[in-house]
């Protein structure tokens, strides 16, 4: 299955300078969000991935994980199983004023 | 909040008539504006539009803390601070603004860091708490206060800028809360503030007149706000979007069930983190 | 266009740190601001958020174009007009905001309703077209006006605010333009005006911000922008997103395969409409 | 197959005097856009469907309609075969300043 990983808020800043959307292959036929995070790590397919994540089941202080613009808390988290077309968003919160 | 509360006068049906003649805010609407309170904590990017619009929309009373004066390199965004007001007190420059748009208004200035020893007293004095501020550390201290509060939460219209993007959330009733969404405080050295990373004007512009808009229904008494919800706005992409927020959270060590915070703790400590966005990170010997 | 391009100043350089260190803008960017002009028709709800975040931001030189003065209730979302302004020229007190957020900035004053015999000639001497007018035929003639140029197509930001709504776009290069997306105008019987329908002066504020970080992207040479799409906001359920809009349709009488108009035409009478928002409908016998 | 149409920038008031969404089934298994606005109009689904429709192909001059936040001239306008949780939005164009 394809996944499409999109950065924003600054978060942009952690995979190849600003780019804003990341796709490629799932390994699994029928992956969780913890088996994407463990993909994206072994494979290094986020530059700076350590300033996003913190393991396959937890993002780092201040980063938001969305699933189709929604809160992934809503969806069990790293649990959630991820559908055909599904968007996965990273998203900085801003602190500045 | 026990104030006097005063009717329309003929010129204010005449001045605010564009907003009156809406069906969610009408004469009581606008009653309940001219009788209300918001305390602004920042005088900055996010600040400026705030306190502009919601002063011209008929807001009654005004709080203004900022500690800050007026430099040069501020005019770029912070636009209701015009060049000859450079070195005078941020809150003196915004309270003239207000002035200048209602004469009516109260205007109360703070002009300090507001913090754990003062920000209970201060927040209990208005009727919402618009967060305009620029660091981690003021961003709990807000929200802890203003849900700490005897008779009840204050509503909190929280926004933030950065580069070319800007956030924006409302935390209310029994809406999740700023420590729901962050039960963590960021590494001291993943924040990027507005000194080093830059910002654009007109992106603090469009943040801060969400702000004002957000405000502005909750104090007019209109059911609808952006609460439960975040705006994302990309204006280097010209992308925007409303995106869902969690619920209350169980385990949150504020508002959860076991309510574990029952006062304002040290904020600075706590982030590892200033409360301004000028000395940002703290050795914690 | 064909201005003595200056470069950046030392005070400058303090002065817009703040967004010279974004890497899309840097000292390139800059420095095409300070030699830019743009043409901002309509200073109301609109135009006050646009000229003042891109006079903070350095842009060069303004036009401004208003036949209207101060009202008082214009102040209620026109935040740059003051009380103590009442009955002066929007465009003075316009131009003296302007001066006041930057006094190296040019200002060019159009007293005037801008119509099919001035058009061509006040957009030709600017970078830039903003349109925060509040009517349908300036629409169509300022969509006009800016394709039919002799020296090539100038970018028009275009925004539009009522109630709590507020929707903005770009045109500009190949992409369509207003007429591939209106072919027809609309019947003036279904048109609302911000006299009849009411605006939310918070929600000008967004809508003309989101018009200025447009205009600063394009000024400062910046690829990304809008166009192509719009975005809509709803101030009153705190919604906001992101459409694509058509790309140039081939069969437009303006932008199209066989360019029809070649000319400015009449746009009251095209529309059945007045170009302000004051005395609606024509009786076009 | 179940419809959802929403109303914005000012479109609201033709439906209920406010009413931002209107959910129905429509008539057709696999139905174009003509065949929703011809169902619409002669069940008399929206109040004031003058305000919007033009005729079963056709809105009124300054409505917009996008199907998943696109232009619905991207899709063939009228002619778009609705899929399963597609959203048919109507637009006002607003004109104020
Ligand atoms: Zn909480
Ligand atoms: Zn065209």
């Amino acid at each position: 299955m394809e996944v499409t990983l999109e950065f924003c808020g600054g978060a942009e800043t952690a995979h190849n300078r600003g780019e804003k959307f990341l796709t490629f292959k799932s390994e699994n036929k029928e992956p969780k969000v913890s088996d994407i995070f463990a993909q994206v790590r072994r494979k290094k397919l986020i530059d700076d991935i350590d300033a996003l994540i913190e393991s396959d089941k937890d993002v780092k202080p201040g980063v938001l994980v969305l699933i189709n613009d929604a809160d992934w808390e809503l969806f069990n988290e790293a649990e959630y199983q991820v559908c055909k077309n599904d968007r996965i968003t990273f998203v900085s919160t801003l602190h500045g004023g | 909040r026990n104030r006097p509360q005063r009717t329309l006068s003929l010129p204010e049906f005449q001045r605010y008539s564009r907003q009156l003649i809406l069906p969610e805010v009408g004469r009581p609407g606008q009653e309940n504006l001219v009788n209300s309170s918001v305390l602004v904590v920042g005088c900055g990017g996010l600040g400026c539009p705030v306190i502009q619009y919601l002063a011209a929309a008929g807001v009654g009373a005004f709080g203004l803390v900022d500690n800050d004066v007026v430099d040069t390199s501020n005019i770029q965004r912070q636009i209701l601070h015009m060049e000859s007001d450079s070195g005078k007190l941020k809150v003196l420059s915004a309270a003239e603004t207000i002035k200048n748009l209602n004469s009516s208004a109260s205007v109360y200035l703070f002009n300090l860091t507001i913090d754990s020893s003062n920000a209970l007293e201060i927040v209990s004095q208005f009727d919402l708490v618009v967060d305009c501020t620029d660091n981690v550390a003021t961003r709990y201290l807000l929200n802890d206060a203003c849900f700490l509060q005897k008779n009840g939460r204050i509503p909190l219209v929280s926004g933030a800028a950065l580069r070319w993007d800007g956030q924006i959330t409302v935390y209310k009733e029994d809406s999740c809360c700023y420590r729901c969404v962050h039960p963590n405080p960021p590494a001291p050295e993943s924040v990027t503030n507005c000194s080093d990373g830059g910002v654009i004007g007109a992106v603090c512009g469009v943040v801060g007149s969400i702000q004002a808009t957000e405000a502005l229904k909750i104090l007019a008494g209109i059911e609808n706000s952006l609460c439960g919800n975040m705006i994302i706005y990309d204006g280097l992409r010209a992308s925007t979007r409303t995106i869902r927020l969690r619920p209350k959270r169980p385990d949150c060590k504020l508002c959860g069930e076991r309510k574990e915070i029952k006062e304002l703790v040290d904020y600075v400590q706590f982030c590892g983190m200033s409360a301004n966005d000028k000395d940002k990170n703290l050795d914690l010997l």
